[in-house]
C-alpha cells in the first residue's frame, strides 16, 4: 500500500522533473540553435572562474542558459502594475503551467517495468480515457494566459490575452479532431494501449507506427500543437512587433520565467503527444517484451529491465527529436498575420480534420479494424 | 469514492458556488464557476462516469466558460457598484433558496432504497456503453441535438452580428435595445 | 469508507439552491446566467448520482444532452446579452424592465 | 338492384374545380381562360352524365348507379353518408341541369362580354351547377338539403350580382329571406321524418331506407309532406311564397334562364317526385299540392297577361308552368310532372335567353312598349323565340304540347275535373300572353327609342348558337313522351316508372275509348284561341287593349299591381316585423340587455387589468422569486405526501 503510493509519487516527480529539465535544456537548444541558423555564435560568455576555458573546452553557453538566465530571472523584482488584479496576476502563470504539467501524468513513458514480482506501469496515472483527459487539460490551459492578460490592467496585455484565448480554443478544436481520428483508428482512448497497438511490424519489417495510418492527423496535431504553444509562426499573442510582449507584457522575474517555462513545457507536451500517438511512444522497432526480432529473423533476447529502459530511452529520444523539429520551424518560418492564423485554423485545419475523421471512420467501419 | 475525498471536493464545490454568487467582479465569479465545474467533473469521475467527467471539463470549462469570458471582456464589465436596496428581494431570495435546499435534501434522503445493491457493470461509464446507448435508444434525441446546436449557432450569429453604423451612433433610449436586437437578428 | 449516493444528492441540492439564490440576488445578467449554469450542473450531478444508484447509464446520457443544450443555450443567451448591451448600455437586471406595465 | 359507379363523383368534381379555379385564379387568368374553363367544366359533367345514362339504359330497368364518397355524419345510432344516387329520375334531372346549364354558360360568355366581374359571375354559376347537381344526385334527404341551401345561396348571390344597385341588392335579400321561410318548413319536414323513424329505431334518411320503411311514416305522411311542400313553395315560387321570383329578374338574364326558369325553381317538383312514396301515403298533402299548383298557374298567368316588362312576363309564366308541374305531381302523375319539367327547362330557358338577346340588342331595354318590329334586326332570336312560344303554348309537335297534355290528361283522368278545367283555361292564357310578348316585341311598328334604333344588332354567334340548340330541344324534346299507343308511346313514363311508379291509372269505366285525344284536342283549340286573340289584340286592332283597359280599369289595376300581394305581405308581415325588431329588440333588448352584458364584460376585464397590471414589474428576478415560491409549494406538497 504505502510502497504503491511511494512508487506513484516517484513516477509523478520523475516525469515532472524530466519535463522541466527538458524545457530548461530546450532554452539552450533554442539559443544555440537560433544562433546556428542565423550564423551567430550565440551564448558563449558565462563561465565559472573560466574553468572551461582553462581546460580548453569550447564554451557552448550551457552556463548562460542553465544557470545565469534562471538566476537572473528569479532574482529580478517581481513587479505588479498599479490597478492590476493582484491575486489573479500572481495566479495566472501557475494557472498556465499547471495544466501542461498534469497532462504528462497520463503519458506512458515506457512499458511495464518488472522489479522482482512487482509490475510497475510506467505512467503516473492511467485513466481508461486518458486521451479525453489530455483534451481536458489542454482546454483548461487557456485560462492562465487569458487571465494573465486580463489581470495586468494593460491594454496590450489584454489584447494579447484575447488573441491567445481565441487562438488556443480555435486550435484545440483541431487537436481534438486529430486525436479523435487517431482514437477511432486505434479503437481505444487509452494512450498506453495505443502504444501497445503500435508494436509489431507490417510485412515483417515495417514498424506499425501511427504515422502510417494517420498521417493527416499527425500533421494536424503538430501544426495545431505548435499553435497551442504560441510560438513563431503562431506567436501573435506575444507579437513583439505590435503588442510589446502580449499577455506577459506586465510580467517580470519569476512569473515571466514560469510563463516561458510553460511555453517550453508545451513544446515538450506536443512532442510527447506526437510521439505517443504517431511514433509508437516507447516502442523500439523490432523490440518485443522478450528482446529484438530483426526482420531477417535474427533474434536477440533481452531481460525485461533492459527492454523497459530501452523503451524509456527511445521515448525521450523521439520526444527530443520533435522538440528540435519545432525549434527549427520556429526559427525558420515567418509569422502569420492574425486573420491568416484564423483562416488557417478554421478554414484549413478544421475542415481537413473533419474530412480526415470521416474518412477514417469509413475505413474503420469498412475494414472492421480494431 | 472515499468519504474524505468526497468531503474535500464537496467543500471546494460549495465554496466555488458561493464564490459565483458573492464575488463582485464578474471575472472572479467566472473563475469560481469554472472551479465548481471542474470539481463536479471530478465528482462524476468519482461516480464512475469517467467519460462524462472529462467531457464536462472539456465542454463546460474548455468552451462555455471561455465564451463567457469573451463576453465579459467584450462588454468590458467592471466591478459592479455596491448592490443598492432590493434587500427584500435578497432576503426572500435567500430564505427561499435555503428552503429549497432543505426540501430537496428531504427528498433525496427519503428516496426509496433501491431493491438490493445496484449491480454496476464493468463497462459502466465507459465510452463504449455511453456510445451504445446514445446511438441506440437515444439516437433520435442525439440527432435532434445536433440540429439544435446548428440552430443555436445560426441564432447566436444572427443576434450578435454588428449592426449598421447608424444604429450604433444613435444614443440608446428606452426600448431600443430590444428593437435593435431584433433588427440585427433580421 | 465509501460515500453513500445520498450525499451526492445533498451536495447537488445545496449547489442548486446556491444557484437559485444567485439568480435572485445578483443584478448582473451575466452572473445570473452563470447561476443558471450552476443549477444545471447541480441537476447533472443529481442525474449521475441517481444513475449510479440504480446502476443504469441513462442518467449519464441525459447529462450528455443537458451539456449539449447548455452549450446551445450559452451561445444564444450570450448573443442576446450582447445585443441587449449594445442597445441599453447596461446589464443591470433592474434597468432591463421593458416589459413593465 | 344497385351498381357501383364511381364516375358519379366526376359529375360533381368538374364544377367544383371550376369554382376553385375561378375563385382563386379567375381574375389573374383573364377573360379568355375563364370563358373557356367555366363552360368546359359543365360540358364535362354533362358528358359524364350521358355516360351514366348509357350505363343505365344498358342495364335492366330499375337499376341504380351509386357511389358513396365518405361517411359524413355519425351521431349516436344515426349516420348518413355523402352518397350519390343516379337512377332514372336523377338521370333526367342531371342531364337537364348540366345540359341546359352548359349551353347557358356558353351564352353567358357573350352576355357578360362587357362585364368586368366575369370571374365572379362564372364562379357563382359553377357553384350553382355544383349545388344543383348535389341536390339531384343526393341519395338522402340531408345531402339533398345541402344542395337545396346551396342553390338558394347561389340564387341570392346571382340575383344581387350587380350589388352596387341598392334595389337589386334588396331583391336579392328578398329572394333569400323568402326562401328561408320555405326552408324552415323543409327542415321541420326532415325532422318529422327522422323523429318518426327514429321512434321505431330506424335511423336513416336515405330515400331507399325511407321507402323501405314507408309504413312507419304513414301517420305523419301528410304532415311531413305538407312541411316539405312548404319548402317547395319557397324554392319553386308557388303561392304563397312566389313573390321573390318576379323580383329576382333583376339578375343577369342567363341567371334568370338557368336558375329561375330551368333548374332551381323546379327543385320543389323534383323533391316531391323523389319522395313520391311519402306523398302517395298522404293523399291530403297531394291534394294540397295539386290545388296550390293549379291556382298558382292560373293566377300567375292572369298577372302575366298585362305585365309590360318582358322578363316579368316570363317570370310569371315560369311560376305558372311550375304550377302545372305541381298539378302533375299533385295528382300522382309524377312522371308527367317531371316530363313537363324537362320540356319546360328547354323552352323556358330558351325564352329567357331570347329575351336576353333582345335586351342585349336594345342595351338592356325591358319594357315591351318600347320594342316592336325587332324581327327585322333579330331574325335568329325571333325564330327561336317563336319556336319556344309555340312550345310553351302547347302547339304540336313542339315539346310543350306533349308534356302539358300529359299533365292535364292525368289531372282529368285522376278525377280532378275542376283542376283540369282551370288548367285548360290557363293554357289559353299562356298562349295569349306568350304571343302578346312575341307580337309586342317582334312585330307591329317599331317603338324603340330613336337613339337606340341606330345600333340594334343581332347577338354574336356565341349567344345565338345556344339559342338554336335549345330551340332544337324545344322542338323535339317532347317526342320521348308520345301519348300511349302512338309510335313508341310514352318512353319517358316507362323509363321513370321504376322510380316514381306508373302514372295515373285510367278509370276502367271508359273501356276502349281513350280520353287522351279528346283532351288534347280541347287543349289545342284553347291554345289556338289564345294565339288568335293575341294576334287580334296586338296586330290586327292594337287599339283594343287600350279600350279594354279603359273599360276594365279596376281589373287591370289589380292585375298590373299583381293583386297587391306584395303590398299585403308588406302590411301583414314585413311592417310588424320591422316594427317589432326596431322598437322592441333593437331599442330594448339590444341596447340594454346585450350591450349591457358585452360592455359589462369588457369593463370588468379592463378594470381588473388596470388593478392587476401593477404586479408586472418587468423585473425578471421578481418573477423568478414568485416562481421559486410556487416551486416550494409544490415540493412541500409532495413532502407532505411522502411524510404521511
Amino acid at each position: 500500500m504505502a510502497i504503491d503510493l511511494l512508487i506513484s509519487a516517484i513516477k509523478a516527480i520523475v516525469v515532472v522533473l524530466m519535463v522541466l529539465n527538458l524545457s530548461g535544456l530546450l532554452l539552450w537548444f533554442e539559443r544555440k540553435g537560433s544562433a546556428l541558423i542565423q550564423d551567430r555564435i550565440g551564448a558563449n560568455r558565462a563561465a565559472i572562474f573560466g574553468v572551461g576555458r582553462r581546460l580548453g573546452l569550447p564554451n557552448v553557453g550551457l552556463m548562460n542558459t542553465l544557470l545565469a538566465d534562471p538566476i537572473k530571472l528569479f532574482t529580478k523584482e517581481d513587479f505588479v502594475p498599479n490597478g492590476a488584479d493582484r491575486f489573479l496576476h500572481s495566479l495566472a502563470p501557475f494557472l498556465a503551467l499547471f495544466p501542461v504539467l498534469i497532462t504528462f501524468a497520463v503519458v506512458p513513458i515506457g512499458d511495464v517495468l518488472e522489479i522482482g514480482t512487482r509490475r510497475i506501469n510506467l505512467e503516473a496515472a492511467n485513466p481508461g480515457v486518458s486521451a479525453l483527459y489530455v483534451m481536458a487539460t489542454l482546454g483548461i490551459g487557456v485560462y492562465g494566459v487569458a487571465l494573465g492578460g486580463w489581470a495586468s490592467n494593460n491594454r496590450w496585455a489584454l489584447l494579447g490575452g484575447i488573441r491567445a484565448t481565441a487562438q488556443m480554443i480555435s486550435y484545440e478544436l483541431t487537436i481534438g479532431l486529430a486525436i479523435i481520428a487517431t482514437v477511432v483508428a486505434y479503437g481505444t482512448l487509452n494512450l498506453q494501449q495505443m502504444c501497445h497497438l503500435q508494436g509489431g511490424v507490417w510485412f515483417g519489417w515495417l514498424p506499425r507506427w501511427g504515422i502510417l495510418i494517420q498521417p493527416v492527423s499527425f500533421i494536424l496535431l503538430l501544426t495545431a500543437g505548435m499553435a497551442e504553444s504560441k510560438r513563431v509562426p503562431f506567436d501573435l499573442p506575444e507579437g513583439e512587433s505590435e503588442l510589446i510582449a502580449g499577455y506577459f507584457t506586465e510580467y517580470s522575474g519569476g512569473k515571466q520565467a514560469v510563463f516561458m517555462m510553460t511555453d517550453f513545457a508545451e513544446i515538450v507536451l506536443v512532442s510527447v503527444l506526437v510521439t505517443t500517438f504517431f511514433f509508437g511512444g516507447w516502442q523500439v522497432p523490432w523490440l518485443y517484451p522478450n528482446g529484438f526480432h530483426f526482420p531477417g529473423g535474427a533474434h536477440l533476447g533481452l531481460p525485461n529491465i533492459v527492454v523497459a529502459i530501452l523503451g524509456i530511452i527511445a521515448f525521450w529520444l523521439k520526444t527530443v527529436f520533435f522538440c528540435w523539429i519545432q525549434i527549427l520551424i520556429r526559427w525558420t518560418l515567418p509569422r502569420f498575420r492574425y486573420d491568416q492564423l484564423m483562416r488557417l485554423g478554421w478554414k484549413g485545419l478544421v475542415p481537413l480534420g473533419l474530412a480526415n475523421l470521416v474518412v477514417t471512420a469509413f475505413v474503420v467501419v469498412a475494414v472492421g479494424a480494431k | 469514492m472515499p468519504l474524505w475525498l468526497f468531503i474535500f471536493l464537496a467543500v471546494i464545490a460549495i465554496c466555488g458556488a458561493f464564490g459565483v454568487i458573492l464575488q463582485r467582479n464578474p471575472v472572479h465569479c467566472l473563475l469560481a464557476l469554472a472551479l465548481t465545474l471542474i470539481d463536479v467533473g471530478v465528482l462524476f469521475v468519482g461516480l464512475g462516469a469517467e467519460t462524462l467527467g472529462f467531457l464536462q471539463i472539456i465542454i463546460y470549462v474548455g468552451a462555455i466558460m471561455v465564451l463567457f469570458l469573451f463576453v465579459i471582456w467584450l462588454l468590458n464589465l467592471q466591478i459592479e457598484p455596491a448592490p443598492n436596496a432590493h434587500l427584500a428581494l435578497k432576503f426572500f431570495g435567500s430564505i427561499g433558496a435555503a428552503a429549497l435546499a432543505a426540501e430537496l435534501s428531504v427528498f433525496f434522503f427519503n428516496a426509496q432504497p433501491v431493491s438490493g445493491v445496484a449491480t454496476i457493470p464493468g463497462t459502466y461509464g465507459s465510452v463504449e456503453s455511453l456510445a451504445r446507448m446514445l446511438f441506440s435508444d437515444y439516437l433520435v434525441a442525439f440527432e435532434v441535438t445536433s440540429i439544435l446546436l446548428l440552430a443555436a449557432v445560426a441564432g447566436a450569429i444572427a443576434l450578435a452580428r454588428r449592426m449598421t453604423g447608424a444604429a450604433l451612433t444613435r444614443t440608446p433610449v428606452e426600448g431600443e435595445g430590444v428593437v435593435r436586437a431584433r433588427e440585427s437578428g433580421s | 469508507m465509501i460515500t453513500p449516493i445520498d450525499y451526492f444528492m445533498g451536495l447537488s441540492a445545496v449547489i442548486f439552491a446556491i444557484g437559485v439564490a444567485g439568480m435572485l440576488v445578483r443584478r448582473n445578467v451575466i452572473v445570473m446566467f452563470m447561476s443558471i449554469e450552476l443549477m444545471l450542473n447541480a441537476v447533472n450531478l443529481a442525474f449521475v448520482a441517481l444513475g449510479r444508484r440504480v446502476g443504469s447509464m441513462d442518467g449519464q446520457v441525459i447529462v450528455f444532452f443537458v451539456m449539449t443544450v447548455a452549450a446551445a443555450e450559452a451561445a444564444v443567451g450570450l448573443a442576446i446579452i450582447i445585443s441587449l448591451y449594445r442597445g441599453r448600455e447596461t446589464l443591470n437586471a433592474d434597468e432591463l424592465n421593458l416589459l413593465r406595465w | 338492384m344497385t351498381q357501383h359507379f364511381p364516375a358519379l363523383g366526376l359529375i360533381l368534381l368538374f364544377p367544383a374545380l371550376g369554382v376553385i379555379f375561378n375563385l382563386f385564379w379567375g381574375n389573374r387568368a383573364g377573360r379568355g381562360v375563364v370563358n373557356f374553363v367555366a363552360p368546359t367544366m359543365i360540358f364535362l359533367s354533362f358528358a359524364v352524365a350521358l355516360w351514366g345514362l348509357v350505363e343505365l339504359l344498358l342495364m335492366p330497368a330499375g337499376t341504380v348507379l351509386e357511389f358513396t364518397l365518405w361517411r359524413w355524419i355519425e351521431a349516436g345510432s344515426f349516420h348518413t353518408d355523402i352518397a350519390l344516387r343516379f337512377d332514372a329520375l336523377s338521370a333526367v334531372m342531371v342531364l337537364v341541369v348540366s345540359g341546359v346549364g352548359a349551353f347557358i354558360h356558353v351564352y353567358s360568355i357573350g352576355y357578360m362580354a362587357h362585364d368586368e366581374d366575369y370571374a365572379r359571375f362564372f364562379m357563382y354559376m359553377n357553384l350553382f351547377e355544383f349545388s344543383m347537381l348535389v341536390l339531384v344526385l343526393a341519395d338522402n334527404l340531408l345531402l339533398m338539403f345541402v344542395g337545396w341551401e346551396g342553390v338558394g345561396l347561389c340564387s341570392y348571390l346571382l340575383v344581387a350580382f350587380w350589388y352596387t344597385n341598392p334595389e337589386f341588392a334588396y331583391n336579392g335579400r328578398k329572394a333569400f329571406i323568402v326562401n328561408r321561410v320555405g326552408d324552415a318548413g323543409f327542415v321541420l319536414g326532415i325532422l318529422t321524418i327522422v323523429t318518426t323513424l327514429g321512434a321505431h329505431g330506424v335511423w336513416t334518411l336515405t330515400f331507399v331506407g325511407m321507402r323501405a320503411h314507408a309504413g312507419l311514416l304513414e301517420p305523419v305522411a301528410a304532415a311531413a309532406g305538407l312541411l316539405l311542400f312548404l319548402g317547395a313553395t319557397g324554392k319553386s315560387a308557388q303561392i304563397p311564397l312566389y313573390v321573390w321570383l318576379p323580383d329576382a329578374m333583376v339578375g343577369p338574364t342567363p341567371v334568370s334562364a338557368l336558375i329561375h326558369a330551368a333548374t332551381m325553381v323546379t327543385a320543389g317538383v323534383y323533391m316531391i317526385a323523389r319522395l313520391n312514396f311519402l306523398y302517395t301515403l298522404g293523399p291530403e298533402a297531394m291534394r294540397v299540392v295539386a290545388i296550390i299548383g293549379t291556382l298558382t298557374s292560373f293566377f300567375a298567368a292572369t298577372v302575366a297577361i298585362v305585365q309590360p316588362d318582358i322578363k316579368r312576363v316570363l317570370a310569371y309564366s315560369t311560376i305558372s308552368q311550375i304550377g302545372y308541374m305541381m298539378l302533375g305531381v299533385g295528382v300522382g302523375a309524377f312522371a308527367a310532372g317531371i316530363f313537363h319539367l324537362m320540356t319546360h327547362a328547354f323552352f323556358k330557358s330558351l325564352l329567357f335567353l331570347c329575351a336576353g338577346s333582345v335586351m342585349h340588342a336594345l342595351e338592356g331595354e325591358q319594357d315591351m312598349n318600347r320594342m316592336g318590329g325587332l324581327r327585322r334586326w333579330l331574325p335568329t332570336t325571333w325564330a327561336t323565340m317563336l319556336i319556344a312560344a309555340l312550345a310553351i303554348s302547347g302547339i304540336p309537335p313542339f315539346a310543350g304540347f306533349f308534356s302539358k297534355d300529359l299533365v292535364l290528361e292525368s289531372a282529368f283522368v285522376s278525377g280532378n275535373t275542376g283542376l283540369w278545367l282551370i288548367g285548360t283555361i290557363t293554357v289559353g292564357l299562356t298562349s295569349f300572353y306568350m304571343f302578346r310578348l312575341i307580337f309586342l316585341t317582334f312585330h307591329g311598328q317599331v317603338r324603340v327609342a330613336p337613339d337606340k334604333v341606330a345600333h340594334i344588332h343581332e347577338s354574336p354567334r356565341v349567344m345565338t348558337i345556344p339559342l338554336m340548340v335549345l330551340a332544337v330541344f324545344a322542338t323535339i324534346g317532347g317526342f320521348v313522351g308520345l301519348p300511349d299507343g302512338l309510335l313508341w308511346g310514352n318512353a319517358f313514363q316507362r323509363f321513370l316508372t321504376p322510380v316514381v311508379g306508373s302514372g295515373v291509372a285510367h278509370p276502367a269505366e271508359m273501356p276502349g275509348v281513350s280520353v287522351g285525344p279528346m283532351l288534347s284536342l280541347v287543349a289545342l283549340i284553347v291554345a289556338a284561341t289564345g294565339i288568335l286573340l293575341a294576334w287580334i289584340f296586338y296586330i290586327r286592332k292594337p287599339e283594343i287593349p287600350e279600350r279594354l283597359e279603359e273599360s276594365l280599369r279596376a281589373v287591370y289595376r289589380i292585375l298590373i299591381r299583381k293583386y297587391y300581394v306584395d303590398e299585403i305581405y308588406n302590411f301583414i308581415i314585413t311592417r310588424p316585423l320591422f316594427w317589432g325588431s326596431r322598437e322592441v329588440l333593437s331599442r330594448g333588448v339590444d341596447t340594454f340587455v346585450i350591450d349591457g352584458m358585452v360592455n359589462g364584460t369588457g369593463l370588468t376585464v379592463e378594470e381588473s387589468g388596470e388593478g392587476l397590471r401593477k404586479i408586472e414589474s418587468g423585473n425578471v428576478q421578481h418573477y423568478a422569486l414568485v416562481y421559486l415560491f410556487g416551486a416550494l409549494m409544490v415540493a412541500a406538497y409532495y413532502i407532505y405526501l411522502v411524510m404521511r
